[in-house]
């Protein structure tokens, strides 16, 4: 075990260096940082001097072997384009983006192990062509009717979500057959569109959620200052966490739909209900625990990645976190900040494959007698 | 990050304090980029001193018209017996932020700081040989020679306290590519007439009124909330939300609709910026052209022909939504030089530059790419679109090339385009700023956004002679000939000069600021 | 219903049909199905794949794999009808007064919940019992099935028990609630012979104790000859024949089950011994066509072998599959190699066959080192061998001309494509199939033709020597029976020589002349095949041979 | 042999070989398919837009991508309204008078070729380093599966960002426009293979430990003929399906990527270049600058979508009946 931990520390360590690499690799070509840091008034020999004074001028090796003794002593250095240092930025930047991380990561897990689970027990059997018009019925009569009452479009949206909500009580086949398909809405669209729409929607059209920032926050604890505690805060994460976890909801209620279905087509399952186990036990506690074990894996790469995919999410919503930080910086090519980001979200990375293969050896117990590595 | 906490609780406590207060007044401002710091002389750029603005206070102010007005300074002259030394007489009663006086000690600490290494103000002040204070609120600066221009350079040369800097260390300005960082980006203390009160960077940033200002009208608005958005949907979608009272940056094509929307309206006014194409014109062939023993450019009627091909009205119109000042000269109206007449232009006549084609011998045209920014000016990319598209009804197939600024502005100052947009400011009002970095040919000093290959050393000293040229009626004469020669040669392609729009609740009232550096201070409240 | 008995049956099944809606059009899997299982009785119920046996037990039990289902009949538990029971009430008679045992006690059991926790919530589901009387009664229950330490066991996961065990946990999991009723499916068919016997003793004990009655599925007549009252023989959804096991057996009337029991090969040489070939003459091992000396072969468990492991000092875990083993074939002869599972006899069939290098140890072939660069080259044209699983050797994308062309084509033997088109199909003949099969896919066709195609691919380049990794074992006895005949009769026709390796010591005994008895590696015994078999020395063989059920034992 | 199998195919001999259209009209895949009216239904949607983009400049009313015939002062005219120049446009037209029927069908032809190109690159990658990996086991395995877990951790978009990002600093300014769709493709190529190396190595894990495997290594037929001839069919399934959601991804990545301003020149625009200059218009009254190629993204991605959803159910052995 402590060596199989040290194995993955040693790996992880590779990684994050060849990440390093990758990314100064990068940085060197996005632009010239000398241009945003002068202005337009500056002369050419002024330039040049600058360009000598933050090494760009040296050779590529030493470059990359300064950046590298720093950043493992958490230095950073000075960005370029807001002239702090960039280990306090990004800190100071890091709850926004870990708070909206982890809303749209629960989000994602919470809605999408149900939906998957949902869908892939009452998805076995087609839906009959009666309960699917009956349903389709029940959900665009009412919408029609408002919308010729004249209640706008948008009620009748919210009627027929509300409605398509409901056929999952009432038309189970039919509603996990069309959550599959809608889920692919999800997929099907870029998410700065999904945000642009949903801003358009509820902040400019409806006036119930804001459409920027985050709102009233308050500090918690040495600069983590959260949003959780205030109303306006609250409401500030809605829209943004939605946006960011409908892409990897979709992902994961598929992934767990499909791994559900193969374990509950599995002998153990055959076997249960010979046992006389009820259905219930049988799908939550036998199937979900089983289908849980190869799900973890690429769950936990796809949340892991939620870090680094809000960058578009924090873009549209004006979210102050790391990943608007990071656009902001490619736009004015401030390398530091560039080359600190990349190496986070390597290290969140690693962190979470390390959790995953942790959590591998409390759901596995394969894993956990022998004690060799690697995966079943 | 001690601010910050205290910010949210005097915020609160604000909030709760002033509801029913009827003057108090705050001001949620959003623009699309943040002050880079809130270090006074570490940027020179237009966002950040807008910012500084607020807090901090310079010697001579620019008024709407161009011309100078006191601020700090009460009067200025160059001294009678030495044409090399500017005297500012300074403002009494004047207190900073902190409680501490404003002498001409703080002056001259202000401008040697100014002036000092790594100050990107430095090249303003560079023509400075000394600065002295010679009794409290009188200060002597002395040139290295005659400068008749200098307090023009001062509009954005802000004042610290000396007391208060040297309590920091903050006698010189933040060297961070060495990697040092400074109390001065994070803090501020000025006299202006608002005081920090906290600030997230490119989130959110909190000024109240400055109650002990010296100005005799103190503010409408008593607090602002200054909030950076970068998005232009996000912006606009949060004054239209009711999220924001004003928004800086108003994307032209949202003008229409912000007007129209019940609650909103929206002020335009010129900027004193002029959007022009640049090009390559001396014989080396060009890089990107399927001519490949020569430079098609390099021949006048060409050029002619392409501005012949321009149809300014039609971007105006279109791309513009009729926000913009069609320009015949590359030199906004503010400017000190422009006539009438330099900025003519020709009506479009695309079967004369046919024929003026055909004369040059490219019959059938050539081929050449447009680099241009895509995230810096009003529409530039769809501006650059329009011209790919009328250069194409003479037969000239340019090929677009659209990138970020950060990546655009390498090309032009490292001598790698061939065909280029680009804008310049003229933050001094006078046609040397223009000569200077976009006409005069490429050297240590000069014409760093000249890629042209135009180089006359004639025109570049005469350029050269303007900075030091007492004589205002030779100097004015001296700047004519100039711009007449670089119309005769159509060095640069001018098509318009931007507007600005900025878009408030219907209660403010704000004029546009002609560098977009508007004071809430100008802020009113009622209809 | 026949009720001449004062007792009611268990479970009286009448004119059952089960029907499968596909697409091609109704498949229909039992076409009526009667009979009676009296309360106690071992019914056993014998049939090929395909013959309909575990359909009737899933249909009993209600455990039908849609799309299939009951489209007619009847099914009493108890005299009670079962069939048409909704399924909340189907849930409550499972497990309770039905139990069920399945083929591979590897699947059957959840692997991220112990033993325990599993015996629990099935006695729990069933019984009125707290926690820790549930826990006792899983103890005894445990203890009843033969798994020692039971008390302490409890608490570990399936895996950490071996095949065998694991069957006593599942076969303690069918009991658990004392059912009336167990249908065991196979439930030794995924065990070694050794295991087979005492599991099916459990099974037996345990039904008995409790007077439950059993219905024992399988394909296996050995197993039914052991612990069955009666018999019921299966085939294409029919019932063929039933009554007494050893009645059936002894004197069976179907000419169905005629055949079935005929083409099972016993223990006991009935027919001639294999003939040795022509020049037979029991010379010293020079003369030997095939020679293994001192075959070894290590396996490395992971965990230090790897460069991260040897950077932080992990030790190389070693497991000698194959511990020092020689024997010699002589040509035109076939050499069997028993063993159960996990005895090394197929990794030494690899090796052989060129597919893993051996960690020491040589292996002649026709006198040239296989494992040599230059014997590499005769070892590809001499060496053929033929695999367990018909479904997996044969690539499921390829039509089967270029399967059987494959060798040929890979050995460039001749490129000509009309004479490759005629070499398949004289190839195909020889194994009596169609020359017309060479145009369709695998999957077109049985078992048994599947594995006569890889026999006709094995001899496409005209090889002396084939090794047969269990040839027979995943085919149903009738069509082992001619699969083994080919194989005869071809060696006769060309002087083949055979490795020849299986489980099954009765098909060793009716196709080998020599037998090497392997046991974790190591080769216990090895000699003539009458001898070992007769005669065996190692004690390890006598307890196979005592352990294989046999037709002979019935009662 | 817990249950029967269905009946197999008639035994022995003389059944005709047929042929490949009937086997093909027969098959499991074709049945399921003609008896999925999703399925039918987005292939048909995606068939249509498919050809309409691929026949645009036959299909199209103009030329959007000659500069030299747009009309801009017809810009932003409404769908369906006259413009100045008196053409009616049914989409309407775009900020530089672009008519947005003809932009979109050329729009959507350099969506799907970069997403076609870009998928099929990054399945050649994939699948090639896959089959290495899983076929050859050991270092070069481990070494391959880390960088695709890591590659996988980052999203395409960021990687994708990256590759553009050095391609602008390797290849030469005045050559950036023209070759600016082919790093597109390799960046978008680059960002995706890891899915496909992780299954088909998975795959090939599992075939090569087959006997038609180790049968084919008897007779000496080198390891990669083995890797390609034998391996590579058995696992082209759910290569395919991978492929078919990678191309939607590709699609959407691409037009993500315009958004953070990569990608196509503004005068070639993709359907996500024009969703970019689309947004612009969202507030003030042009709808259909946005609406209409966000409609055909929606449509081409969605489609194909569903098409990979049912395909993959389809090739599952373990669902078919």
């Amino acid at each position: 075990m402590l060596a199989f931990i040290l194995r993955r520390l040693l790996q992880s360590l590779i990684v994050m260096l060849a990440v390093a690499f990758i990314a100064f690799l990068m940085f060197r070509f996005v632009g010239d940082p000398v241009e945003g840091m002068m202005g337009v008034d500056a002369r050419l020999a002024d330039r040049e001097a600058l360009r000598d004074r933050l090494g760009l001028n040296d050779p590529f090796y030493m470059q990359f072997w300064t950046f590298v003794k720093n950043a493992a002593r958490g230095e950073f250095g000075i960005s370029y384009r807001l002239q702090q240092p960039v280990t306090q930025l990004i800190l100071s930047r890091l709850p926004a983006t870990i708070e909206l991380a982890v809303v749209s990561a629960s989000l994602a897990l919470i809605v999408g192990v149900t939906l998957g689970v949902f869908t892939a027990i009452h998805g076995r059997l087609p839906p009959s062509s009666r309960e699917t018009l009956t349903a389709l019925a029940a959900i665009i009569l009412p919408a029609l009717a408002l919308w010729f009452l004249g209640r706008g479009l948008l009620w009748s949206f919210g009627a027929a979500a509300l409605i398509f909500v409901s056929t999952a009580f009432w038309a189970k086949s039919f509603f996990s057959q069309a959550v599959m398909a809608v889920s692919l809405v999800g997929v099907s669209l870029p998410t700065f569109l999904i945000g642009i729409g949903l801003i358009f929607v509820f902040a400019v059209e409806l006036k119930l959620l804001p459409s920027f920032g985050r709102g009233q926050t308050v500090e918690l604890w040495k600069g983590w200052s959260t949003g959780f505690l205030t109303k306006s805060g609250l409401l500030s994460l809605i829209l943004p966490a939605v946006t960011l976890s409908l892409f990897q909801m979709t992902l994961i209620m598929r992934l767990v739909r499909a791994e559900m279905q193969e374990v509950l087509r599995s002998d153990y399952i055959r076997f249960a209900r010979a046992r006389g186990l009820p259905e219930s036990t049988i799908n939550f506690r036998h199937a979900l625990k089983n289908t849980m074990v190869p799900v973890i894996t690429i769950t936990g790469l796809q949340l892991g990645s939620i870090i680094a995919f809000a960058i578009i999410t924090e873009t549209v919503f004006n979210w102050p976190g790391v990943g608007s930080l990071f656009v902001n910086s490619v736009q004015a090519v401030d390398v530091p900040v560039m080359a600190a980001y990349l190496l986070f979200v390597a290290l969140v990375f690693v962190v979470i494959n390390l959790i995953v293969d942790l959590l591998y050896y409390l759901v596995d117990p394969r894993l956990r007698v022998d004690g060799r590595s690697g995966r079943a | 990050m001690k601010i910050q906490r205290f910010a949210g609780l005097a915020a609160l406590l604000a909030s709760t304090l002033m509801a029913s207060s009827a003057m108090a007044e705050t001001l949620r401002w959003a623009r699309a980029s943040d002050a880079l710091t809130l270090d006074p002389h570490s940027q020179n750029q237009g966002v950040t001193h807008n910012f500084a603005h607020h807090i901090y206070e310079t010697l001579v102010d620019r008024a709407v018209d161009g011309s100078l007005t006191p601020r700090l300074a009460t009067e200025w002259y160059v001294k009678e017996d030495d044409p090399n030394v500017w005297v500012f007489k300074l403002r009494h009663d004047v207190k900073f932020h902190d409680g501490a006086d404003f002498t001409a000690e703080d002056v001259v600490f202000s401008l040697d700081r100014a002036r000092s290494e790594n100050s990107n103000m430095r090249q303003l002040h560079s023509a400075i040989a000394s600065v002295a204070a010679v009794d409290d609120h009188t200060v002597e600066v002395t040139m290295t020679g005659p400068s008749p221009l200098y307090p023009n350079n001062l509009t954005n040369t802000f004042v610290m306290d000396k007391g208060w800097s040297e309590a920091h260390s903050l006698q010189s300005v933040q060297d961070y590519a060495a990697g040092e960082d400074n109390y001065a980006v994070r803090n501020a203390n000025g006299t202006g007439p608002y005081i920090l009160e906290s600030r997230e960077v490119d989130v959110r940033s909190v000024l109240k009124r400055n109650e002990a200002h010296w100005a005799e009208t103190k503010p409408q608005v008593t607090e602002i909330i200054y909030l950076p958005i970068a998005e232009n949907a996000t912006r606009i979608a949060a004054l239209l939300s009711g999220e924001v009272d004003l928004v800086q940056d108003v994307p032209v094509q949202d003008i229409e609709r912000l007007k129209n929307t019940a609650g909103l309206k929206v002020e335009t006014g010129p900027e004193n910026r002029i959007i022009y194409f640049g090009y390559r014109m001396d014989d080396k062939p060009l890089k990107s052209s399927n001519v490949a023993d020569k430079n098609p450019i390099a021949d006048p009627r060409v050029r002619e022909a392409m501005h012949l091909a321009i149809d300014r009205e039609a971007i105006k119109r279109v791309v513009m939504r009729g926000n913009s000042l069609p320009a015949g000269v590359a030199m906004p109206p503010f400017v000190h030089g422009w006539t009438p007449e330099l900025d003519a232009f020709p009506a479009p006549d695309p079967e004369r530059a046919k024929a003026l084609l055909a004369e040059a011998g490219y019959p059938d045209g050539f081929s050449v790419t447009l680099d241009t920014p895509n995230n810096r000016y009003v529409n530039d990319e769809a501006i650059s679109q329009a011209v790919v598209g009328m250069l194409g009804r003479i037969g000239i197939k340019v090929t677009l090339a659209s990138r970020p600024v950060a990546q655009h502005s390498p090309l032009i100052t490292g001598d790698n385009t061939d065909f280029y947009l680009l804008g310049w400011g003229v933050p001094t009002f006078d046609s040397a700023y223009i000569f200077n970095d976009l006409i005069h040919s490429r050297n240590g000093h000069f014409g760093a956004y000249n890629p042209s290959g135009y180089a006359d050393p004639a025109l570049d000293a005469k350029i050269e002679g303007l900075a030091t040229e007492i004589d205002v009626e030779k100097r004015d004469a001296d700047i004519a000939e100039i711009w007449a020669q670089v119309q005769r040669d159509r060095v640069l392609l001018p098509i318009h000069n931007q507007l600005l729009a900025y878009a408030m609740k219907d209660n403010l009232t704000l004029a546009v600021h002609p560098e977009n550096q508007p004071l809430m201070t100008m802020v009113t409240y009622g209809q | 219903m026949t009720e001449t008995d004062a007792q009611t049956p268990v479970l009286s099944v009448r004119d059952l049909v089960v029907d499968f809606p596909l697409r091609r059009g109704n498949f229909r899997a039992l076409h009526g199905v009667s009979f009676d299982i009296a309360p106690g009785e071992v019914l056993g119920v014998v049939g090929e794949s395909g013959a309909g046996k575990s359909m009737t037990g899933a249909a009993v039990i209600g455990l039908l794999t849609p799309p299939g289902r009951i489209t007619s009949g009847e099914v009493y538990l108890q005299g009670q009808r079962i069939d048409q029971l909704p399924e909340a009430e189907m849930v409550k008679l499972r497990g309770k007064r039905i139990g069920m045992v399945m083929q591979d006690p590897l699947t059957s059991l959840n692997p991220l919940f112990t033993v325990g926790q599993q015996l629990i919530e099935t006695i729990r589901q069933h019984l009125p019992l707290s926690e820790a009387e549930a826990r006792a009664r899983a103890v005894s229950l445990l203890e009843e099935a033969g798994i020692p330490r039971a008390a302490e066991r409890i608490d570990s996961y399936p895996h950490q028990f071996s095949g065998g065990m694991r069957q006593r946990v599942v076969i303690a999991l069918a009991i658990a609630a004392d059912p009336e009723l167990v249908i065991a499916d196979e439930p030794t068919s995924a065990l070694d012979v050794s295991v087979q016997a005492q599991v099916i003793k459990v099974l037996k004990k345990l039904c008995e104790s409790r007077g439950a009655a059993i219905m024992l599925i399988t394909h296996d007549m050995g197993v039914i000859a052991q612990i069955a009252d009666r018999i019921l023989v299966m085939n294409a959804g029919r019932i063929v024949e039933s009554g007494p096991v050893g009645q059936v057996i002894r004197h069976p009337r179907e000419p169905y089950t005629i055949k079935l029991i005929d083409s099972i090969p016993t223990l006991n040489r009935e027919s001639e011994a294999p003939v040795p070939a022509e020049a037979a003459t029991p010379e010293s091992a020079q003369d030997a066509y095939v020679r293994v000396e001192n075959l070894t072969r290590d396996f490395s468990l992971g965990g230090g072998g790897s460069f991260f492991g040897r950077l932080f000092g992990g030790k190389d875990k070693i497991f000698r599959a194959v511990n020092d083993v020689s024997f010699s074939i002589r040509r035109g002869e076939t050499y069997g190699l028993v063993g159960e599972s996990g005895s090394g006899k197929s990794t030494c069939a690899k090796m052989i066959a060129g597919l893993i290098p051996p960690s020491s140890g040589r292996i002649f072939v026709d006198g040239a080192d296989v494992w040599s660069a230059e014997g590499a080259a005769s070892r590809r044209r001499n060496v053929q061998m033929i695999f367990q699983d018909p479904y997996a050797s044969l690539n499921p994308r390829w039509r089967v001309g270029s399967i059987v062309a494959e060798p040929i084509k890979a050995l460039k033997l001749t490129s000509n494509r009309s004479e490759i088109e005629d070499r398949v199909a004289d190839l195909l003949r020889k194994v009596r199939l169609d020359p017309v099969a060479m145009r369709k896919y695998p999957h077109e066709f049985s078992g048994g033709q599947r594995q006569r195609i890889a026999i006709a691919r094995a001899l496409s380049t005209q090889p002396a020597f084939i090794v047969c990794d269990e040839p027979t074992s995943a085919l149903d006895v009738s069509v082992q029976a001619q699969v083994l005949d080919l194989m005869s009769g071809l060696q006769e026709e060309y002087g083949l020589t055979y490795l020849l390796i299986s489980h099954n010591l009765a098909v060793i005994r009716q196709m080998a002349n020599d037998v090497g008895v392997m046991r974790q590696g190591v080769l216990e015994e090895s000699g003539p095949v009458d001898e070992i078999f007769d005669h065996p020395k190692a004690e390890y063989t006598r307890m196979l041979l005592d352990a294989v059920p046999d037709l002979d034992k019935v009662a | 042999m817990t249950e029967a199998p269905p009946p197999e195919a008639p035994v022995e001999a003389a059944a005709p070989a047929r042929g490949f259209w009937a086997r093909f009209w027969d098959s499991d895949v074709f049945w399921s398919y003609r008896h999925n009216p999703v399925a039918v239904v987005s292939s048909l949607v995606a068939l249509t837009l498919i050809l309409a983009a691929v026949f645009a400049p036959w299909i199209a009313p103009h030329d959007p991508f000659n500069p030299a015939t747009l009309q801009l002062m017809d810009g932003f005219t409404p769908p369906g309204e006259a413009a100045m120049s008196g053409t009616v446009y049914r989409f309407g037209t775009d900020d530089q008078g672009r008519d947005l029927l003809s932009t979109i069908l050329y729009g959507s032809r350099v969506s799907l070729f970069v997403g076609f190109a870009a998928t099929l690159f990054s399945m050649t990658l994939g699948v090639s380093l896959g089959l290495f990996a899983g076929y050859r086991g050991g270092l070069a395995d481990t070494i391959i599966m880390r960088v695709a877990d890591v590659q996988l951790s980052f999203p395409a978009i960021l990687i994708a960002l990256l590759i553009f990002g050095v391609a602008q600093g390797v290849i030469p300014p005045n050559k950036q426009e023209s070759m600016a769709i082919w790093v597109l493709i390799l960046a978008i190529g680059l960002a995706n293979w890891a899915q496909f190396a992780r299954t088909v190595r998975g795959a090939a894990m599992v075939e090569r430990q087959k006997d038609y495997v180790s049968a084919a290594r008897i007779m000496g037929v080198p390891g990669p003929a083995i890797a390609f001839k034998h391996v590579l069919p058995n696992v082209l399934g759910p290569v395919l399906v991978i492929a078919t959601i990678s191309l939607a991804l590709a699609i959407i990545e691409e037009a993500t990527l315009s958004y953070l301003g990569v990608g196509v020149p503004p005068t070639q625009p993709s359907l996500g270049t024009l969703i970019r200059i689309g947004q612009r218009f969202l507030f003030s009254g042009e709808w259909w600058i946005l609406f209409f190629p966000a409609l055909m993204l929606i449509l081409l991605a969605l489609s194909v979508n569903l098409l990979g959803d049912w395909l993959r159910d389809a090739l599952n052995p373990k669902l078919r009946q």
